[in-house]
């Protein structure tokens, strides 16, 4: 297989082409979409290859989404795009009153196929507005699917996977990994949601991560090689539902875990999998799982205040070392 | 829009129908039958029914936790309707729902919605669908006095206005909302004239005359559906009852209730209408009447005698992939 | 001392007479307060006793705690009512992105002293947008305190403790506790905020808990009394920031806990609580940390629906028994 | 309100202070001396300086992600607002804010926002408290176009009016909200129709007249102080710089900008109207571009000067009590 490599930003692109062709009921909905072709450059090419089916909207994040229910409840397939996940606040009961409950609360009349998809994480010193990780509070609301991918190849079989899901599905995409190059294979395939990828084998401890903590991760792990610790690096990819299987095969080896996400430590989806590692796999433990996050503040402004409060890859590095060596 | 006998009929009769399923609703709800809480819409049978009298099956509507007129004037069947009252795996939600959260998608009732001004956004969704699939449907949005003053309102309006959307704002006003009365809460007397702020025509009707909201209603949905776009229609009403059943009603008295029960009610006003024209006579009023009481009748018996659903049911309708 | 039983709606409201007679900046602030005197009474005699600092709102729950907000950046110290606790969807920009940091991103310029006072929880038959328990959203946002009070002494001395605070408290109550009763002291006290109490001593298994989850776990602990199993039970009282001092106590005595809660299982506090006991007290444990929530679906209304999906005290009974044998 | 030559000279003054310190604050964005992004103001000194200059200090001012002009012209200090765009411990917010997040108590300037219409819903509690506190202060909020289609502006709007709160909104009409027109998001040509929509007078102004903004918003404030309550003032503006610095702007062409440059710049128009009045002359404007740009020069050495908060500050501030 040649290495075709894309940037995260051209993957979502290419499968956001791919499914606009393939069906027309899908459509891309949001604030300043087409003069920039998003924001991050990850609408690329589909303001002039699907022209009416890319819409700018007033700044009205409430009706936004609530569009996208609508148009999904009477026969369209919107992508919802949030602009900054931090704007979820905005359209909180669309999503949590809404979306995910009219399906079950109308006995299972209709199906919502809509993606809400929502660039988050910080790191670009946009301070404690523009900087947030909110997926936490969506893994707690029953009724919606929520994918966190990180490598080009994950975005483009994800997003699809979203896209032809017939459930709401919110799909986070970290601002500084659009950039971020893979092999991305040229064919049409679909990532199922709920699958998780052992991204490196190890057998020492198991670093279990998404979205932007897989990159920490990876370098943790080239860390640790040198202190000759071989950790597994676990991308779950999707982090509800969440792939338990995977994970627990993996701790059954490794019988050590660290959970890595940029989310803020406390109520952080790391408390989730924690508790459900230690309730499934309690005998197979032989220390603590242990959470590496960004610490419990909004984030700062000031370069050196965010640096010191985001999650780092000796954090990690850290962590696993205390777990294995307990 | 057609004005004759038969027409005029249906809509008396679907007015009374909904007279009867609330009262019923009521009576139900006092003996325990109906579970949760629910808002009745006894004396806005005019504005539902106006409104809906100018729509076709295949056009959207959504409404809120006050929408039990909405839905039988959209078409539904009342045996579902009372089951889902009652909490049965009969109804329209298997007993998920509720009255606050009952649909029928087959006659494109979107649903009603426990979130005051949840079916704002909703509906711009279902207009902006219409548009980009260039079917000719309508979506209508019932929401209340009080729902007005949420954020939502705004910028739906904003947008059907932009996108010159087929959606009918139709705003009841039926001068409170919960125990706050509309004159305290509202900056306007009038709510139609926020539409302006839209670039959308505006119109504040008696909605306690059926066919002003109709006449009114039948040149929104006009405009809507020939591409003009939005509309805010304001029916003004009154609710008889209660907030909820239940409710103390302490801010308000008695007599203010009875003014508007007697000289007011929509039902009687339509039937002395009808009764001038021969449309109707005590005899025939008396016959829709019992007709509608025996429908109702058959719905609570369809409720009643349905079972409850398992309780595992509870797991079910959540994805459709799990 | 003699026994003086309020009802949880009564305590509150004693409370609230106290420290508004004490504190002429407080005020109360929300939908349709004035006529009921609060929906669930809980504001009895408040209206008359102090005109003009009880106001009825618009239906504009974004305004409303933007409005708290407003006051309390400006000498007030405002108790903003949320009717449903459900409704905190239209108002979370207002709560986590502006309430939680704005102390914080102004750099400890003005502080904000204000409540939140949000009535939760299911079991009246009210469905899926007037039944939920959101609480775990707001402990994944840095700047807020939770509180969840169970019974009617810990509401008093809780709420005041909430007003004099100088931070943002989201102060949640359970609709179906509100006629509970207990003993209340007569006297002017405070229970501070971050403080769980031990209500039953046991040796064998510690039921944490708060709100509605209290009751369960007490009953469940009389339940398991009669199996032999001494259950001692924890009611946490604040969740943010929690006791982990009382928690590592009981821990130590019991070596086995069970977390009691009414808000779905997966990503509620309980995940939070259970990545904590499990990091700082694994050497402790004796068995996983057992979970009791609702189930993961939004509340239905039909009753044996309802019934179903919630939390029971044999559920309780169970866990702690599945921890026991263990 | 003193029409005197002082207090044209101030105004002057003040805008062209502002002017120079944004012009600064694009020159070190790119010199990457201030980190993230940035959104300049300038074109639009005559709305903040207009409305700012009928303020007094202990009024109460919400503003937005653009909000540089309206902090200075309520007074705030260049050195520390310097310092914290650039991230420095000796910034209003220690650094932890930047120039989205950025206030000054003590001036009543009550923050920045980096949420579109954020300050709104604040504003309305301000406006809240002062009329609990029974002062006669008033409180005012800009607010963009962009963000007058949001839905807290209308809740905001509303409680005001019912309320009679001593509120301005001054909505900012710069045409564009980010890369969108405001003709295209916008249903109104004039925002300032909408008042009607919550019983409150609504005006639009040219903000590149600063006197005819001084005017309007004079008469809003003294409206909002003697407790007659809310109004609503749209300044017409142009934004002249991206709507973030890096912005690329497929959305405009050069002429259109250089349109708004030549012809509309509100900081030489009021230098017209002064030379003829005889209260500038070329020698003077010289001056006062010359004292603006050394006290901007000051503050940036300030800031550059400034050491970086140490790591761990980060945590602190969060909680008045952990
Ligand atoms: C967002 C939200 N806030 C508050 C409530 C509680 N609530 C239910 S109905 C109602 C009053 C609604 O008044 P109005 O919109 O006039 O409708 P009406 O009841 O008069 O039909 C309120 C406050 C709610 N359901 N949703
Ligand atoms: C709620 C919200 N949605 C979107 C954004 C992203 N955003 C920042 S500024 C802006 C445009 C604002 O336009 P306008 O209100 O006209 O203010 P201007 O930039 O023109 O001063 C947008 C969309 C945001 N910050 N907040
Ligand atoms: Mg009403
Ligand atoms: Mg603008």
């Amino acid at each position: 297989m040649h290495e075709r490599i894309l940037s995260n930003a051209e993957a979502l692109a290419e499968a956001l082409h791919e499914e606009m062709s393939r069906d027309e009921r899908v459509f891309i909905i949001g604030e300043d979409l087409i003069s920039h072709a998003g924001i991050f450059g990850q609408f690329k090419g589909i303001p002039e290859n699907f022209p009416g089916r890319i819409i700018d909207t007033p700044i009205s994040e409430t009706c936004i989404v609530g569009s996208g229910l609508g148009a999904a409840m009477t026969g369209m397939r919107p992508i919802v795009d949030l602009h900054f996940s931090d704007f979820v606040t905005c359209a909180m009961d669309e999503l949590a009153n809404q979306a995910a409950k009219i399906r079950y609360m109308f006995g299972g009349q209709v199906s919502l196929p809509m993606v809400i998809w929502c660039p988050d994480g910080a790191g670009i010193r946009a301070a404690a507005q523009h900087s947030q990780s909110l997926e936490a509070w969506f893994v707690h609301i029953p009724g919606l699917k929520v994918v966190v991918p990180s490598e080009p190849a994950d975005v483009k079989g994800l997003i699809k996977a979203a896209i032809r899901d017939d459930d709401p599905v919110m799909f986070f995409q970290h601002k500084m990994l659009f950039r971020k190059e893979g092999h991305v294979p040229e064919e049409d395939y679909v990532i199922p949601i709920g699958q998780a990828e052992v991204k490196r084998e190890g057998k020492d401890v198991t670093l279990l991560t998404y979205g932007s903590g897989y990159y920490l991760s990876a370098d943790a792990a080239d860390e640790l090689a040198k202190l000759d610790i071989e950790a597994e690096v676990l991308d779950l990819r999707t982090i509800k539902p969440v792939d338990m299987e995977t994970v627990g095969a993996s701790i059954k080896k490794t019988h050590r875990g660290v959970i890595v996400h940029e989310a803020c430590l406390t109520g952080g989806f790391g408390a989730e999998l924690t508790a459900r590692i230690q309730f499934e796999l309690f005998d197979y433990l032989d220390a603590p799982v242990a959470r590496v996050a960004a610490k419990d503040v909004p984030i700062p402004f000031s370069p050196p205040l965010e640096d010191f409060v985001l999650p780092s890859v000796s954090d990690v590095v850290e962590a696993a070392r205390a777990v294995v060596y307990r | 829009m057609p004005d004759d006998a038969k027409t005029y009929l249906d809509i008396y009769q679907t007015m009374v129908t909904i007279r009867q399923f609330e009262t019923m609703a009521g009576e139900m709800f006092a003996g325990g039958k109906i579970p949760g809480f629910i808002h009745l819409s006894i004396g806005q049978e005019g504005s539902s029914v106006g409104v809906c009298s100018v729509l076709r099956p295949d056009d959207y509507l959504t409404t809120t936790h006050r929408g039990h007129g909405h839905m039988i004037a959209k078409g539904a069947d009342l045996n579902r309707m009372a089951a889902e009252l009652f909490g049965k795996k009969t109804g329209y939600c298997k007993g998920k729902g509720g009255s606050m959260h009952i649909a029928d998608f087959s006659i494109g009732f979107l649903g009603a919605n426990g979130v005051v001004a949840g079916g704002l956004p909703i509906i711009t969704g279902a207009g902006l669908s219409i548009k980009m699939r260039e079917t000719d449907q309508v979506a209508v949005c019932f929401f209340g006095d009080g729902a007005a003053n949420r954020g939502p309102v705004h910028e739906a309006m904003n947008m059907a206005s932009i996108w010159t959307l087929p959606i009918v704002f139709c705003v009841e006003n039926n001068q409170f909302a919960s125990t706050t009365r509309t004159s305290y809460a509202c900056s306007v007397a009038d709510i139609s004239t926020r539409a302006a702020g839209y670039n959308m025509p505006g119109i504040s009707v008696d909605a306690n005359d059926v066919l002003a909201v109709r006449e009114a209603a039948a040149e929104a949905v006009a405009r809507a559906r020939s591409g003009k776009g939005p509309t805010l229609l304001e029916n003004k009403t009154y609710r008889i009852k209660g907030h909820f059943e239940g409710d103390p009603q302490k801010y308000r008295t008695e007599d203010e209730i009875a003014s508007w029960k007697d000289k007011m009610d929509p039902i009687n006003r339509f039937a002395t209408v009808l009764t001038k024209k021969k449309i109707l006579n005590k005899k025939k009023i008396q016959q829709i009447w019992d007709e509608a009481a025996a429908k109702v009748k058959a719905a609570v018996e369809f409720a009643e005698k349905s079972p409850y659903p398992e309780p595992e049911e509870a797991l079910e309708d959540l994805l459709v992939n799990p």
